[in-house]
């Protein structure tokens, strides 16, 4: 162990975790645009390569080699920044997720112990760049979708934060390792119910997916935040989507399907299998969301949040915390 | 029976193309009195009060229409149509050949009685002997200063210009004789202006037939009261019917107006040859209409035949036995027709060979049985819409003789299914 | 109050179930190109010029198609056969004759007032191109070439369709369909796949 | 005349409208007033009625016939139906008739989509024909002259061309020929059919039978863009209708209702369109380097001409600087040239660049006024080669009211009208001038007549006669360069004083808008002298003429129907032009180069609505005196030179219209039999004519017994054969080329 410095040791770690995440954002992708296509009774991508797998590899070469714009009009500065900020933001959570965990330790590029506020804390940093990408583009539907994705995260992200604090509680701790350890007998979305109704729709609105991708919104607002953006700056705001949902994918795992804990007794497979099985399927319901439900209206999606979420998620937030008081 | 000859007096019997000859019957006589003797509006008044009237086919009074001449001191001209081209009449040609003095003191009287100084004769292109027997005559009648100047004394001088044809049937038809005589092509004229207003060389001029000029020298000398008195009140004086056809003694006779045509056909043309059926009669040249058995008691004059349906014309009668066949008598004078139209008008010159074709086609067995109909509502169309008379000449015969034996037609026709198309 | 959210929410449900029972589901697709389905036999497409039996060509530029054409599509200008040069039977040929079938509606309303049953239009559809320009097609392209099938006087095609048009469609086509143009990735050629009028 | 109280009217009711017309009118005519459209195909309101045709029966009440309306003069109470059931019965069968032998050829048929057939068969016609004979078959396509195409099978004989030929023209070589179905148009002499208005047939043509072999095939009337400007090949001013398409000039049509061509239109404004993307046209300004042009842009063109100019000025005075044209400018164009000029102190403007020496008669009229004048007396070069349109009005004069031709002068009218011939004033018939209404056609070449003739003039004038003048020139706005002021003033040079000082090397910069003196100046050496000797000419042009192997540069301009402003035609009208053809890109506008260089030099010049409102508002000049040199005095057996005129003629831009091959003048000297034997030379022989050192070479000799004797006719403005440098009536010696290569000789000639 001593031979080898701590640095490289992250350094390999990190580049594991993102080759692995950047691949699977690729396969995500395409995995969701077959999907998509298969309930909409369209065979989907299927020209690149055997069943369209090499579609990922083309999308890519094609976001590389066009033309990267700048407006006229745009802050060129922050105009460039912003998809960095993005993706920097959807990076960084991977630092300290943990994806399963054997005898030598966790499987993560670092273990911290207020993990879990790490995590919120760079997910809110994400909001940032789409917010800036939308100012800095210096036209209106862009600025628009700003302004929407601001005001959506906020009323979002108190209802999240709300469900998850249950789950803190029942815990005790907010590193995700302990989390996961706690749930080694019974998963909390049992317990939790609730919270991890509350996280689903909570999670789906931060990513800004279907059927709260207000922010894009192609039918009023062209694209929203990233109507400017082409080429491979695009391109990193794309990852970044889709690095935020595996994020939250990985964040429900981890909190309420009891991360690499296996099931019914099957221990025999390993972790990382169930980690990537229940964030699949997490994934999967995504894209069977953004199949079935139409986009909401603005109005609606704010009554919701603060109506209906917040209301739902502090009472359930008091429940738990009544309960676990009767308890102790 | 035995009728008065008037115009045709002497033909056969004695040598009327000699002068002298022709002045031992009392010849150049009545012309000789009317320069001396006669006002010009005198002889008019004569002319109007006999009652003759054109004998070349529209039977137009010849006094009203000399009247017509407007008195604006311009050059006038007579003009003498002996262009004699319709199908079935030769009376003119006759009286060219034997009588041509008379014909050159009708013309001299006439063209005295409207005031004018030169007279034009026009002569059919293809009467050659009758052409050079007139130019003897007139000849003769120069050198006896009957044309010339300062005729008998008085200040009158009168010239006569001979004009042959070149063989067109459009050149009778008073108009195109005048293009003709001008030296264009012989086309009818837009009418109005008329020729007593605006006729050769644009001057007022009066066209005459050769009958009916023929005749003044004898109105002259018995008085008009004579020749009004002989024919019917409206149909008055003598006509020359030439008789052709299926009948025993084809010729020209005259006749007084108003005589019953079976008469005509029976008494004065022989009847027709023993055991055939009378069919029928066109009595006016080849542009009237057929008439048949049960007008043959009609008198033969003007209004009656106009009653009938067909018309005097030039005085041509043709019968019809029961062995003709009318489908090519039809063919006959429509191709006569078709061949002769001049093509300015539109009706006469498509409509014309487009018949003579569809009765080509009936005659070659490939007509239809809606081309009968076709044949009348063709010619029907046809008519009534032309510069000249002779696009409405096809409708009268072809139409009569349709209605009248359409069997006749419809034998030549095949059953509509295997009809063809040529 | 609760009622309505629980049909609401019952309604959802009920939309997760179409859309996840339809993942099983077989698609209708057709893999076009590799596979070609029949077409109507008198789809309107490509155009083509065509010619007499003589081989003298049957358009005589009379622009009735232009002023036909709702989409404005057509260029047709005439010129005189001299008897040195006799391109069509009458006194009058085609010089130009230009169809944009970009701006073509495919309507057939050329092929109603031509006279002369000389342009027609095939069952052919596939004409993409990268310029803009090569949809401007010429009589190089539109006319059928001497040695192409001179195509039946328009009285004898069953009902009313050219017999020909096909292999007319094929030999005008303007890829090399000796080659073939539609592979799958790893480069097997499809043109034994292929159905339809133009193979 | 209409004015006068005494035409009656009349009143008739026309289907059910009641008209009143004045007493005469012609049925047709009268129902126009109610827009009910009577079908014609034979008549024609400049033609009269013929009644051949038989469509346009119509019933009249009382009348048991159906009657052509076109022959029909209204009544009063007269009660017409124009579209009765039997009317319609009618026109129908007359259709029926007209299409039996019709070939129904449409869909090439030149006249499809504009053809009366068409219209009325549509409007009256039955669907289908009852015939099923074949067709009579006619010649196609038959070849009637240089101009015409004849299709005999669509022929419907309503004689149009032939009436045309005989009343209008006067020339009578169209003839029906045959007869019944079986007729057909032909030349009476079998003869191409040669006139100088033939493509006025196929505008009469209410069918595709005549057709003009330069549209032939080349559009349908529905794709042709249309524009309505006036022609400027000569100085009559007609209107016409130009039809373009894809950047074609493809058809010019007359205007019916234009006061000035009355309708009609001669082959050399009808014809002479090809030229306009003809690839030797100029497309960018042209500067000399020794024998090669170089393609320059326009800004060092107008910079060089600028500094040019300039140069001059500063140096050797204005009186260096020469300016000719404006005869071929528009009003708006000669008005700016000498303002520019003027305002740098130049006063060596001209626009006389030819024989013509004056544009403005005295007393001006109307062609109206021609039309109706008693006595029309012709000085010089007869209109007939030089205002051919106006040729016909004094043709329709002679012909229709009786008016009496004079021609005074070598020439003789060469119209088919008759005329009184005298060589001298003096000759003059003095009852002549007895008439009241007295019209005078002077060519604008040589006043002497006129100076001859003033004081006769004046008398008449003052006896209170109608004395009109008209100078139907070679330049079409030589008018409108005069009334704008391209004349000297003050002292300065015309033409041939700027040409005397250039030969003295007195000229620094000349600048030539759109004239060749080299080819059509009457001194032509002296024309070709100056050019030589001048340092700088500027040339605007459409194409490279005799003048520009003279020029150092040249600069592409417009042609007649890329322009837009207004000229003035010979009688002082304004004539408005409408630009109906894009000029090539590289090409400026004469006014254009003009503005440019006003730019270049710093000259303030009028706004372009001042400049419009000048060129409406012509200012009317006194007429400056003609001079011409005198021919030198020669012997009365002396054998005398006579330039004629052609109106295909002249070195621009029929010379670059390859379809006007045909029609273009052979460089060919006509001689009287008795002359040309007396010479020894016989028809087809190559001479030169010779005038002391100068020569016209290589003319093709015709003998014709209208050439007068004792004369050699030349055509003038011929390149090749510049017969300018002969002077008018001068002594002359003919010599026989030998006939070495005559063939090889001609086509040098004539190309």
């Amino acid at each position: 162990m001593n031979a080898v410095p701590l640095w490289l040791i992250v350094v390999i770690k990190s580049a594991i975790v993102l080759f692995v995440v950047i691949t699977t954002f690729a396969y995500s992708m395409l995995f969701e645009r077959k999907v998509m296509a298969w309930m909409q009774l369209r065979p989907g991508p299927n020209r690149v390569g055997p069943w369209g797998l090499l579609q990922p590899a083309a999308d890519a070469a094609k976001m590389l080699f066009k033309e990267d714009l700048t407006p006229k009009t745009a802050d060129p500065v922050i105009y460039r920044l912003a998809p960095f900020i993005a993706l920097f933001a959807a990076m960084g959570t991977f630092a300290i997720i943990p994806f399963s965990e054997s005898p030598a330790g966790v499987w993560s590029v670092g273990d911290v112990n207020a993990g879990i506020l790490f995590v919120f804390a760079l997910t809110s940093i994400g909001v940032y760049g789409i917010s800036l990408a939308g100012w800095a583009s210096g036209s209106k539907f862009p600025l628009l979708g700003s302004v929407r994705a601001t005001a959506q995260m906020i009323s979002y992200e108190l209802s999240m934060t709300m469900s998850v604090v249950g789950v803190l509680i029942l815990a005790g701790t907010t590193s995700l390792v302990g989390i996961v350890h706690a749930q080694y007998r019974l998963w909390f979305f049992i317990p939790q119910l609730v919270g991890f109704g509350i996280y689903l729709i909570t999670a789906v609105a931060e990513t800004n997916r279907a059927p709260f991708d207000l922010v894009e919104a192609e039918t009023e607002l062209v694209g929203g935040f990233h109507t400017e953006y082409s080429g491979l700056r695009f391109g990193l705001f794309f990852i970044a989507e889709y690095m935020n949902m595996i994020t939250v994918s990985c964040i429900a795992t981890l909190l309420f399907l009891g991360g690499w804990n296996a099931p019914f007794g099957l221990t025999f497979i390993p972790g990382i299998v169930w980690f990537l099985i229940k964030g699949g399927l997490f994934l999967f319901f995504y894209i069977w969301l953004r199949a079935t439900l139409p986009r909401f209206r603005y109005d609606r999606l704010m009554a919701f949040g603060w109506k209906v979420l917040l209301p739902v998620a502090t009472l359930n937030l008091m429940a738990t915390a009544a309960v676990i008081a009767a308890v102790r | 029976m035995q009728l008065e000859k008037i115009l045709t007096a002497g033909i056969g019997e004695l040598d009327l193309c000699d002068i002298a000859v022709y002045r031992e019957q009392g010849g150049y006589a009545q012309f000789e009195r009317a320069v001396k003797e006669l006002q010009p509006a005198a002889i008019v008044d004569i002319a109007a009060k006999s009652g003759l009237r054109g004998r070349g086919g529209a039977g137009f009074p010849t006094g009203r229409k000399w009247q017509f001449l407007p008195n604006n001191g311009r050059p006038r001209y007579m003009v003498c149509n002996c262009d004699e081209a319709e199908p079935g009449t030769f009376k003119d040609r006759m009286l060219l050949e034997y009588t041509p003095h008379q014909i050159i003191e009708g013309i001299l009287i006439g063209t005295y009685a409207i005031g004018s100084r030169h007279a034009y004769m026009y002569i059919r292109g293809e009467f050659k002997r009758g052409y050079e027997t007139f130019m003897k005559a007139l000849e003769q009648a120069r050198a006896a200063d009957y044309v010339g100047e300062r005729l008998f004394g008085s200040d009158y001088s009168v010239e006569l210009t001979v004009h042959r044809g070149a063989g067109a049937y459009i050149c009778g038809e008073e108009t195109a004789l005048l293009n003709s005589l001008e030296g264009k092509r012989g086309e009818p004229r837009l009418k109005p202006p008329f020729p007593a207003i605006k006729g050769l060389y644009g001057e007022p001029t009066v066209v005459n037939n050769v009958e009916t000029l023929g005749y003044l020298p004898h109105i002259l000398r018995r008085g008009p009261e004579w020749f009004a008195g002989v024919g019917t009140p409206k149909s008055t004086g003598y006509k020359i019917v030439s008789m052709s056809g299926h009948v025993q003694k084809p010729g020209n006779y005259e006749i007084p107006l108003g005589l019953p045509m079976r008469t005509l056909v029976y008494d004065i043309a022989g009847g027709l040859p023993p055991g055939r059926k009378f069919m029928g009669i066109q009595p006016g040249g080849g542009s009237s209409a057929c008439l048949f058995e049960e007008h043959l008691d009609l008198g033969y004059d003007y209004e009656a035949l106009a009653g009938a349906g067909s018309m005097l014309g030039s005085g041509a009668a043709v019968v019809f036995d029961d062995t003709t066949d009318f489908v090519k008598a039809a063919h006959s004078l429509v191709r006569f027709f078709a061949h002769e139209s001049c093509g300015q008008c539109t009706p006469c010159r498509e409509g014309g060979n487009w018949l003579e074709m569809t009765l080509e086609r009936m005659l070659h067995g490939r007509g239809v049985e809606s081309d009968v109909d076709m044949l009348v509502d063709v010619s029907h169309s046809m008519t009534g819409i032309n510069l000249c008379p002779l696009g409405d000449s096809i409708e009268p015969f072809l139409a009569s003789v349709v209605k009248r034996f359409p069997e006749q037609f419809y034998a030549y026709v095949r059953t509509p299914q295997t009809a063809v198309a040529v | 109050m609760l009622r309505a959210v629980i049909a609401g929410f019952v309604a959802i449900l009920a939309g997760f179930r179409t859309t996840f029972g339809y993942l099983f589901v077989k698609k209708p697709t057709i893999a076009y190109p590799s596979i070609k389905k029949q077409h109507a036999p008198r789809f309107h497409g490509l155009h083509e010029l065509r010619r007499y039996a003589d081989g003298k060509e049957r358009c005589i530029g009379c622009e009735l198609c232009q002023i036909a054409c709702p989409a404005n599509a057509i260029v047709v200008v005439g010129a005189e056969n001299t008897p040195a040069d006799r391109r069509s039977p009458g006194e009058r040929y085609a010089a130009r004759y230009e169809i944009d079938e970009l701006r073509c509606i495919f309507c057939g309303l050329c092929e109603e007032a031509c006279p002369t049953d000389a342009i027609v239009l095939t069952p052919r559809f596939e004409m993409s191109d990268y310029r803009r320009g090569s949809f401007v097609y010429a009589k190089d392209r539109l006319l059928v070439p001497p040695q192409g099938g001179v195509g039946s006087a328009p009285d004898e095609r069953p009902n009313g369709i050219p017999a020909d048009l096909g292999a007319v469609a094929q030999q005008k086509s303007t890829v090399d369909i000796a080659t073939g143009y539609d592979a799958t990735w790893y480069g097997r050629a499809l043109k034994t796949e292929r159905r339809g009028l133009a193979g | 005349m209409t004015t006068q109280p005494s035409v009656k009217t009349v009143t008739v009711t026309v289907d059910g409208v009641s008209l009143s017309v004045p007493e005469g009118t012609l049925l047709v005519e009268a129902a126009k007033q109610i827009q009910e459209d009577i079908p014609v195909y034979c008549y024609h309101t400049k033609l009269g009625p013929a009644g051949l045709c038989r469509i346009c029966l119509v019933e009249i009440e009382k009348m048991p016939k159906l009657q052509i309306a076109c022959n029909t003069v209204v009544t009063d109470g007269m009660v017409v139906h124009t579209a009765s059931d039997k009317t319609m019965e009618g026109r129908r069968a007359v259709l029926e008739f007209l299409l039996l032998n019709h070939p129904l050829d449409c869909p090439i048929c030149d006249k499809g989509g504009e053809c009366d057939l068409q219209d009325f068969s549509m409007a009256y016609g039955q669907g289908a024909s009852r015939k099923v004979e074949a067709k009579v078959a006619k010649p196609k396509a038959v070849d009637l002259g240089p101009t015409i195409v004849l299709d005999e099978e669509r022929c419907i004989v309503c004689q149009r061309c032939v009436r045309f030929d005989d009343i209008i023209t006067q020339e009578r070589s169209l003839v029906v020929k045959d007869r019944g179905h079986r007729d057909i148009i032909a030349t009476s002499t079998e003869e191409p059919y040669v006139s100088d208005f033939s493509g006025n047939v196929t505008e009469l043509c209410p069918v595709g039978a005549l057709t003009s072999k330069t549209y032939r095939f080349k559009s349908r009337p529905w794709d042709l863009n249309r524009t309505k400007t006036t022609c400027t090949q000569c100085s009559v001013g007609c209107q016409l209708y130009v039809d373009e398409r894809y950047g074609d000039v493809l058809r010019t049509m007359s205007v019916a209702e234009d006061e000035t061509s009355d309708g009609w239109l001669c082959d050399r404004g009808r014809y002479n369109i090809g030229f306009y993307n003809d690839p030797q046209r100029i497309a960018s300004p042209l500067l000399r380097r020794g024998d090669e042009w170089e393609q320059i842009g326009w800004d060092d063109a107008v910079a060089l001409w600028a500094r040019q100019i300039r140069e001059a000025r500063d140096t050797t005075g204005p009186e260096s600087i020469g300016v000719i044209g404006g005869g071929r400018l528009l009003n708006e164009e000669a008005f700016l040239l000498q303002h520019l000029f003027r305002s740098l102190g130049v006063e060596n403007l001209d626009w006389r660049a030819g024989r013509q020496t004056v544009a403005t008669p005295v007393f001006s009229g109307t062609y109206e006024e021609l039309e109706a004048a008693q006595t029309i007396l012709v000085f010089g070069v007869p209109p007939s080669q030089t205002a051919p349109v106006m040729d016909l009005r004094i043709r329709k004069a002679v012909v229709q009211r009786g008016a009496r031709l004079v021609t005074v002068g070598p020439h003789s009218s060469g119209s088919s009208v008759t005329e009184t011939h005298v060589r001298r004033v003096a000759d003059i018939p003095s009852d002549a001038f007895d008439a009241e209404r007295i019209a005078v056609v002077f060519d604008g070449i040589d006043a002497t007549p006129m100076r001859d003739l003033h004081e006769r003039f004046a008398e008449l004038k003052r006896a209170g006669k109608s004395l009109i003048g008209f100078i139907p020139g070679e330049q079409p706005n030589a008018r409108g360069a005069e009334a704008m002021g391209m004349l000297p003033r003050d002292g300065g040079r015309g033409t041939r004083e700027v040409f005397s000082a250039a030969k003295d090397g007195g000229i620094r910069v000349l600048s030539l808008f759109g004239v060749n003196p080299a080819l059509r100046f009457a001194d032509g050496a002296l024309a070709t002298a100056a050019l030589e000797r001048t340092p700088f000419i500027v040339l605007s042009e459409l194409f490279l003429t005799d003048t520009a192997r003279f020029a150092s540069l040249v600069l592409p301009a417009h042609g007649p129907f890329e322009r837009d402003g207004h000229v003035l035609d010979m009688t002082g009208r304004v004539q408005r032009l409408f630009a109906a053809h894009a000029a090539p890109g590289g090409a400026l506008s004469d006014g254009e180069m003009l503005v440019a260089l006003a730019d270049a030099l710093d000259i303030e010049i009028p706004s372009p609505s001042a400049l419009t409102a000048r060129a409406r508002a012509p200012e009317k000049r006194a007429m400056p005196r003609g001079e011409i040199r005198a021919a030198a005095p020669g012997g009365e057996a002396a054998l005398r030179v006579i330039i004629r005129s052609d109106i295909f003629a002249g070195g621009g831009t029929v010379y670059h219209d390859e379809r006007l091959e045909e029609l273009r003048p052979r460089p060919i000297a006509t001689l009287h039999p008795r002359t040309a034997q007396a010479l020894g030379v016989a028809a087809g022989d190559l001479v030169d004519v010779i005038a002391g050192d100068r020569a016209l070479r290589g003319l093709i000799v015709r003998v014709a017994d209208a050439a007068s004797e004792g004369t050699i006719r030349v055509v003038d403005g011929l390149p090749g054969a510049p017969a300018n440098v002969l002077f008018d009536g001068e002594e002359v010696q003919v010599t026989k080329l030998e006939p070495a290569a005559p063939l090889a000789a001609a086509g040098a000639v004539a190309g």
